[in-house]
C-alpha cells in the first residue's frame, strides 16, 4: 500500500506517545550496555517532532517526512538522532519518487546503513530494520515479524555503536534502538499502515 | 587553501579544553569546537557542528571526534555544509593536537594526513 | 582487589570532561582527575596526580595521559605511590572510555588490556 | 673535584637567576617547536628553588639536592620538571655515596634516561647532558664543551618530547631544554665546580 500523509502524522503521533511512555524503560535497556540515554534521546526527539509537526501542518508527505527527520537530528543528540534522522530523511527524499510503504523503507533501511555502516548480525536497529522491510517488501509485515527481530537481539554481541566497547558482555541484553525501532513498526501497524 | 580544526565531543568541557591545549602550539589556527548538546547534556548536536564549521575562520575544516556517535552527527553536518570538512577516525587529543602542531608549521593537509595515519584507531 | 580509573590532562577541562563522559557508562567505577598545574595554567602536577591516586577508592589503579609529559608527572608519582598505578600509551578519551565501559561491565585486568591494546598510539 | 653544599647553593642560585632573567628567551625557542612555557615553567621552578633553599639551610649535600629536585618536580609542571627533577634526585641518591662531580651528573644523566627514554640525536637535553658527562668524565669539561653541545641540537630532527609533533619543522631550530641545560652547565662552572 502507498503511505499518506494522514497516515504518516497517525504514525507518528502514536511512536512518539509510545517512546515517552516508554523512556525510562528505554534508557534502562541502554544502561548495561551503552549510556543510559536512550529513552530520554528519543523522548527528546518525540516532543521534537510534536512541536514541529504542531507549528506547522505539513504541505505533503515529503514534507512532513522532512520535518520529522530535522526534528531527530536537530534534537536527539544521540547516535539514534543522526541514524533516525538520517532514515526518515532518505525517506523524505524518496517519497519524491515512490510512496510505496516498502520502498520508502527501504530507502529509510539504506539510509541507516549509510550513516552507520552496520550490517545485520552487529545487534543495533538494523536488525530490525532489515527484517521489517524485507517482510514489507513480501507484503507480510505483522507484529510477530518485528517483535521476533527485536527479540533476536538479545544473544547478539555488539560489534558496532557503543555496546560494541563492552564486547562479550553485551550478550544477554536487549539492544535499546532495536526496542525502539519495533515500536516504530508496530505504530505504523497500529495507524493501519499494512505492507 | 587556509585549513582550520573542528573538536567534536560528547561533552562541552572536553572540546573546550583541547582547543585550550592545541591553542597552545598552534596560535594561528582557527580551532572551533562543537561540545555536549543543545541544552548542555552528554551527547552532541549537529547545529552546534554546524556552527563550528561556519564560524570556522578557515575554508577547509579538519575534524575530530570522540565517539561513534559523534561521527555520524558530524557526517550529517558535513553533508550539509558547504566547505570541504575532512572527518580522522583518530585518537580525539592526540590527533588534533598532531595536527594543530603541524598546521602551525605550515605543513599541507597531505603531510598532516600522514602523520594522522598512526593514531587512527577508530 | 578493585579497579579504578585516573585522568591525567594538561588541562583541567579535558580532565573533567573525560570524567564526565566515562562516569555515564561507569556509575560505579571510582574515576579521579588531575588536569593542569598547580594554579591552573597548562600542564601537569605530580602533586594533583598524587592526590588522584589517592583520592581514588580503588586499591589498584588504571592511569590515562594525553601527551608524553604528563606521562612523565605519571611516572614520578608512580614511583611515590604505595598503590599500583598502570601507565597505558593509548588514546586518553577513547582509552579511558573503553576501560571504564568495560570495568562496570566487570571485566578483569587482562582482558581490560587485552581491548587497550588496540588503541595503543604512543 | 667532589661537589661540596656550598658549592652546589652557589651553582643553584646562579641557574635561578639566570633562567628568570631568559625566562622570555627560553619560551620564545619553545614556541616554534613547542607549546611556548619552557621559560615560564623554569622561572617557576627556579623561584620554588629560592624559596625551598630560603626557608630551610639543607644540612648536606643530599638534603640540598633532594629539596632542589622536589621544587623542580612539584611546581614546573612541563616535561622539564619531571626531567630536571628526577636528574637531581638521582644526584641527591648518589651524594650518599659519592660527591665526585662526574659521578653525579653521570647519576643524573641516568635518571634523565630513565624517565624520558630519550638518546642521543633525539633534539632534547640529553643531547647537552651526555657530551657534558663525558667531559667531566675525561676530566676536561668546558664552556665550549657544553655551547657546542647546545648549538649541534639545531640541525637535528626532533624525535622525543614535543617537537617530534612537527616532525621534521623541527629542524633548524635549537632545543629550549638543551639551552637551559647549557645555562645550569655554565653556572655550574662559574660557580667554580670544575670537572
Ligand atoms: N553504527 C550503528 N548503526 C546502526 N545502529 C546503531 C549504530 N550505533 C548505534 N546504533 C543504535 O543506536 C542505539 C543507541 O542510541 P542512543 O543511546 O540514543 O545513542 P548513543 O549511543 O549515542 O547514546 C543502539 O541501541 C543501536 O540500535
Ligand atoms: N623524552 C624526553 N627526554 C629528554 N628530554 C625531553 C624529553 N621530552 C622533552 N624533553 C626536553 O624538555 C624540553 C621541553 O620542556 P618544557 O617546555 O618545560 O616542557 P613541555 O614540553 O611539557 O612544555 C625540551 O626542549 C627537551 O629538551
Ligand atoms: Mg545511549
Ligand atoms: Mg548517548
Ligand atoms: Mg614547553
Ligand atoms: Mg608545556
Amino acid at each position: 500500500m502507498t503511505l499518506t500523509l494522514e497516515d504518516t502524522l497517525k504514525w507518528l503521533h502514536g511512536f512518539d506517545a509510545t517512546v515517552t511512555a516508554q523512556k525510562a524503560y528505554l534508557s534502562e535497556l541502554d544502561t548495561p550496555i551503552g549510556d543510559g540515554d536512550h529513552g530520554n534521546n528519543l523522548a527528546r526527539g518525540a516532543a521534537a517532532i510534536e512541536d514541529a509537526l504542531g507549528k506547522q501542518e505539513p504541505a505533503d508527505l515529503t514534507a512532513a517526512l522532512k520535518t520529522i527527520a530535522m526534528a531527530l537530528v536537530s534534537k536527539v543528540g544521540g547516535a539514534s538522532g543522526a541514524l533516525y534522522g538520517t532514515a526518515f530523511l532518505e525517506m523524505a527524499k524518496a517519497s519524491r519518487e515512490t510512496q510505496e510503504v516498502a520502498d520508502l523503507l527501504a530507502a529509510g533501511l539504506a539510509g541507516l546503513q549509510k550513516r552507520g555502516g552496520a550490517t545485520t548480525g552487529e545487534k543495533t536497529m538494523i536488525d530490525v530494520w532489515a527484517p521489517v522491510v524485507a517482510a514489507a517488501k513480501a507484503g507480510n509485515l505483522t507484529t510477530q515479524v518485528i517483535d521476533d527481530a527485536v527479540q533476536a537481539t538479545k544473544p547478539m554481541k555488539a560489534t558496532k555503536g557503543r555496546a560494541s566497547y563492552v564486547g562479550d558482555n553485551s550478550i544477554g541484553h536487549l539492544d535499546p534502538g532495536s526496542v525502539s525501532s519495533g515500536y516504530l513498526f508496530s505504530e505504523m501497524l497500529k495507524a493501519g499502515v499494512t505492507a | 587553501m587556509s585549513l582550520g580544526i573542528i573538536i567534536v565531543s560528547h561533552v562541552d568541557k572536553i572540546a573546550a579544553g583541547v582547543q585550550t591545549l592545541i591553542s597552545q602550539v598552534a596560535a594561528d589556527v582557527s580551532v572551533t569546537i562543537a561540545g555536549g548538546t543543545d541544552d548542555g547534556g552528554v551527547g552532541t548536536s549537529v547545529e552546534k557542528i554546524q556552527q563550528a564549521i561556519s564560524d570556522n575562520k578557515a575554508d577547509e575544516i579538519l575534524a575530530f571526534y570522540d565517539l561513534g556517535s559523534a561521527k555520524m552527527n558530524l557526517e550529517l553536518a558535513q553533508d550539509f555544509s558547504d566547505k570541504p570538512v575532512h572527518l580522522y577516525d583518530v585518537a580525539l587529543v592526540e590527533g588534533a593536537y598532531t595536527a594543530a602542531a603541524l598546521l602551525q608549521a605550515g605543513v599541507d593537509r597531505t603531510a598532516v594526513e600522514a602523520q594522522l595515519a598512526d593514531l587512527k584507531i577508530k
